[in-house]
């Protein structure tokens, strides 16, 4: 770490810290078990603010967050070479999965690669929901649809501007297709009418990261706890914390970083 | 971005009729309008029958009336989003996600605001209205046209603080219409969103309009109630 | 066959709000004769005027009009109506121009257009408002809304004219031409005119008889002038004694 | 979820004082309460001075007052972010995301309604009040107490309308509070955020007791104009 | 100096609204009469007597009270007000009790609650009202709420008493009972009542000396009987016959 902590000192105890977090790992409520173990320990409890990936490197631009859990690696890693953010961290990792109706009118239950059943998707017109708000699985699928060769989005593909837990639900409701990450489409697929219907994909891997926002660039901001919640994400505690954390019996997400640069 | 740097470039969005911009705002004019457009249509004669009843015998439709004029625009979203949802009793409908169901939940909202305001306006001088006009020999049809047409400036007051309310709610629309782009999307589910994402400058753009348009919405107001009151 | 003359007639008119406020066993009134109501406040003056016009439904008993019971039922959209008219004490004008005010009467009457210009242009001349024609009513003083609302009243000859204190809060010169289109109208048509007034010298001056309500009774009725020279009841005698005062 | 079941596990939610449902609540009611008292604090006095002046001479200010009062909360939140933002004026503050710049976004909405309707309400009566008073010899104290205490059903109604408007909101709430839990989370962004994770029972919990508060700010209100004429 | 004896004189007052409204070279008031203020309607004497309670900054002239100039610099929240008062033509009455009403003038001049307690009591038996303490003025019919307002306004004991029409639109015997009390008031104290009134009849009844003004400017004056005997003024003279109609 940059910042080095003076062990000599008594620590100063911040009431709080402000994480700007991308709504699938707020939706899969990873955070509800993680906060209050860390809250416990130090003293200092962590106000989240639950946005887009891209949102919430904004508002930690900004200043109004201390650190940043967000799941954009390309763009973090830039951030943190322009100085906007230090103590970047691989924090956990899972995949993205492609869910769609039961009745998968499609046929993407046969496909393996993402991009032909992005391809599959947009040939036969049929009805995707895109995140839209430049979140870090928005930010993926738009990936995905350049790789496919697919730059043309009509009446079938809609972008709705909202959190991963709402696209879900819409794309429930109008039996439609989309891009998620598996830890928020477990915890909400028991009020879902939706089926992975793709998975597996090394292009779906998904790695978060943990970052705080320089204070080089904003005094105000609560550096030292920001680092002591990152400390306490990598630390064994943590990582085992993120590792035992299930639904419906599944791990979502698995500790640590997952794939080689 | 520095605020004022964004206000102007949010004018050269608004002058230049930036396309994104201009197709929200023309949605949020549309939908909004249609659904005060219908709810006028319930919502006057409905005020107008009450105003010229006994405030006594309606007594509890005034109150009833009062309650859902604040109905908050977010528990009216939710009680469409259950109604209209796959599993709910309406879902075989397909209209969740859809600018007509938008339209439902802002006319929901607008008929008690529009019938509660008419009938105010009608009761302060509606009666005497309606016996001026028998008094004249005036049969049901020419009264009750009488009687609307005396109380203008109460009901275009009504209609006009109608539209204001519904053109700048959010929570009915978002949790309704889903905020799809180019489908649902209207000004003020575009400002959270852009303000979310950091493109000040649409927001601020989307702000503008907004405000501009409730500038005019409610100038119309005052002057219909200032109106009304000196032209007696 | 009743009395053709007779163009009014009530019968055991009874009318009960909180408690009864009318009761009236029987008054007819004939053609072409000006009639005042006179009594204190809360006689039911203006609850017989309004039952009359069918502005209120009577509790009990009936309103013979032209012979025609029109109080049956409780239908209030009758024919007859057309045939009368009732003027406020404070009138309301429509919130449009003195001639459509005047106007009013005569369109739902379907009168044609060049028949309506020539009334109202007649009576704008004879209440003394030639240039009005184009003013907005909100504009008006008291004075003159009276007058408007009168000659609004008349525009379509009603054969029954009933007014609530055409004059109060009036002023002497705006007094004196309201009772001169009164007498006017008593001498140049057929109409009945009923007013109810608190002024006794107006009705002196005005009625040809007079009836005097006291409780929702009628407590003496008769020739204005012998009324008022030797009235029988003792009420009627003190509320005639009490324009010493006024 | 069936709509009856959601609202029969919704009501047992609300009975056993659900201590996540019991605190959102209680946050609604202190942000919004707070808002509104400093906004009545504001707008009563400024209402009652505007209501006292000439029409003619307040043309201006009733106008803008009417035109803030349609304010769009979805603008206030916006205005307010780039004020609050760390990189606007007022960043150093620190007060984005905490309840303190909630208060702020709503009393600025709230103000404009309390006075406008103020305004309104003393117009119809107070400056006859005032000048009854004075020909009694009350001082300029007197005088205005007695103005305010005169109309008291008017601005009762004003203000409640306020409280009514304002907790009722999602836009600005939501932008300059960012729906923290525990910390800036009221009832309608809880609303807003639970519908979109499917806890039905939650959103539509809250829902009603927002629906219940609505109810009862609103018979208020009915009873305050009602109970005006009626007393006269 | 002053004579002492004259409470109230102005002295080239103007008013100018749109137009000049009024416009009075001199006119003095004194102690313990009674005066009548007659004219047309728009004759200027509602304006009169809000210039004389500084409801109105005069645009000219001088207002002397007991002999000081109470119009200087626009001031108008000077003592002097509290020894006049202005009863309006249709009476605001607060909503809150009769006696709240009656006892306002009191407390605004710290009267003890043990007076004002004797003071509205004495004041309710006076106007005929004396079960009417606790009940609430909304409640009161208009001839009531009249005869409140006057006990409201005499209950400090003003030394000047203006009243702008205060027996408009009520029932003779409510007319009567309110020109008692000023009678009596007349008779009893030291007070120096001003009243406008349509009504010459009761300007002749009430006043000693009666004003008569038209289109802002006095026409005629002096004392009553005169007056209506032999006018000098062809106006007044026109307007005395007028209540011939009236
Ligand atoms: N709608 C009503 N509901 C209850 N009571 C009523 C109603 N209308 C009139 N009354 C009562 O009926 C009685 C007679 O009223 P009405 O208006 O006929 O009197 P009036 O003779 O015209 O009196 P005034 O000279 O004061 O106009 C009064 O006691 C009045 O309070
Ligand atoms: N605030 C005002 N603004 C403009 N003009 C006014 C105002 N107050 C009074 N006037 C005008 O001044 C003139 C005199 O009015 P005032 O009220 O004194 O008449 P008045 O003699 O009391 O009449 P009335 O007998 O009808 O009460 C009228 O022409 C009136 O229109
Ligand atoms: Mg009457
Ligand atoms: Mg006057």
């Amino acid at each position: 770490s940059n910042a080095p902590v003076d062990k000599g000192e008594v620590d100063k105890v911040d009431e709080f810290i402000i994480l700007a977090t991308t709504t699938s790992t707020y939706d899969s409520g990873l955070l509800d078990v993680l906060l209050p173990v860390f809250s416990q320990k130090y003293g200092t409890k962590v106000r989240v603010i639950s946005q887009g990936t891209g949102q919430a490197l904004e508002t930690g631009k900004r200043g109004d967050a201390d650190l940043l859990l967000v799941h954009d690696r390309a763009s973090e890693l830039q951030l943190v070479e322009e100085g906007h953010f230090t103590d970047r961290q691989d924090v956990m990792f899972n995949d993205f999965i492609v869910v769609g109706p039961s009745a998968d009118p499609a046929g993407l239950k046969g496909i393996e690669k993402v991009t032909d059943a992005f391809t599959a998707i947009a040939f036969g017109g049929h009805t995707f929901v895109s995140r839209g708000d430049d979140s870090g699985t928005n930010r993926k699928e738009l990936s995905l649809w350049e790789k496919a060769g697919i730059g043309d989005f009509k009446d079938w593909y809609l972008s709705v501007g909202q959190g991963m837990g709402d696209t879900l639900r819409m794309a429930g409701e109008k039996q439609a297709y989309t891009l998620t990450d598996r830890a928020t489409y477990l915890s909400l697929k028991n009020s879902l009418d939706l089926e992975i219907v793709l998975e597996g994909d090394s292009l779906l891997f998904n790695q978060y990261g943990i970052m705080a926002v320089n204070p080089a660039n904003h005094s105000h901001v609560k550096y030292e706890s920001a680092v002591k919640f990152i400390d306490f994400l990598m630390s064994s505690e943590g990582q085992e914390l993120i590792a035992f954390f299930q639904i419906g019996g599944e791990g979502l997400f698995f500790p640590g970083k997952g794939v080689d640069d | 971005m520095s605020l004022l740097k964004g206000i102007a470039e949010a004018f050269s969005l608004i002058l230049t009729l930036d396309p994104y911009l201009t197709q929200i705002v023309l949605l949020s004019l549309q939908v909004s309008g249609l659904a005060v457009f219908f709810a006028a249509l319930a919502g006057v004669p409905l005020g107008t029958y009450l105003g010229l009843k006994p405030q006594e015998r309606t007594r509890f439709a005034g109150k009833l009336l009062y309650t859902l004029m604040g109905m908050p625009p977010v528990v009216a979203g939710l009680l469409f989003y259950l109604l209209f949802s796959r599993m709910g009793p309406f879902g075989v409908l397909g209209l969740l996600y859809t600018p007509t169901a938008m339209i439902l939940a802002q006319f929901v909202l607008a008929v008690p605001i529009i019938a509660a305001l008419t009938m105010i306006g009608i009761r302060s001088r509606g009666k005497d209205v309606q016996e001026t006009a028998r008094t004249l020999g005036a049969g049901r049809l020419l009264t009750a046209w009488t009687v609307v047409r005396e109380s203008r400036f109460a009901i275009s007051g009504a209609i006009v603080t109608g539209l204001g309310r519904v053109i700048a709610e959010v929570g009915a629309v978002m949790i309704v219409g889903g905020n799809i782009e180019g489908h649902t999307r209207v000004m003020t589910t575009a400002i959270v969103l852009e303000t979310g994402k950091g493109n000040f400058e649409l927001a601020v753009g989307l702000g503008l309009v907004l405000l501009i348009i409730s500038f005019v919405i409610n100038s119309l107001l005052y002057s219909f109630q200032g109106g009304g009151k000196e032209i007696a | 066959m009743p009395d053709k003359d007779i163009i009014l007639e009530v019968k055991n008119l009874s009318k009960v709000f909180d408690k009864e406020v009318l009761n009236i066993k029987k008054l007819s009134f004939r053609r072409g004769k000006v009639y005042g109501i006179i009594g204190p406040s809360g006689s039911g003056k203006s609850t017989f005027l309004r039952l009359v016009n069918l502005l209120e439904l009577p509790t009990k008993g009936k309103i013979y009009f032209k012979g025609e019971d029109i109080s049956m039922n409780g239908r209030t959209d009758i024919p007859a109506r057309r045939e009368m008219t009732l003027v406020f004490q404070k009138p309301l004008l429509f919130r449009t121009s003195v001639e459509e005010n005047i106007a009013y009467g005569l369109k739902a009457r379907r009168f044609t257009k060049e028949e309506i210009k020539a009334r109202v242009e007649t009576l704008l001349e004879k209440v003394g408002l030639r240039d009005f024609a184009g003013r907005h009513a909100g504009t008006l003083s008291g004075g003159e809304a009276q007058r408007v609302a009168l000659a609004r009243a008349v525009a379509f000859e009603p054969a029954l004219l009933l007014m609530d204190e055409p004059t109060a809060n009036l002023d002497p010169s705006n007094v004196e031409l309201i009772e001169r289109l009164i007498m006017d109208l008593n001498r140049n048509t057929d109409m009945t005119i009923v007013m109810v007034t608190h002024n006794i010298f107006q009705a002196r001056r005005v009625a040809q008889d007079v009836i005097f309500l006291h409780e929702g009774r009628i407590v003496e009725m008769g020739a204005t002038e012998k009324m008022f020279t030797s009235p029988q009841d003792p009420r009627t005698r003190a509320f005639v004694d009490g324009r010493m005062i006024f």
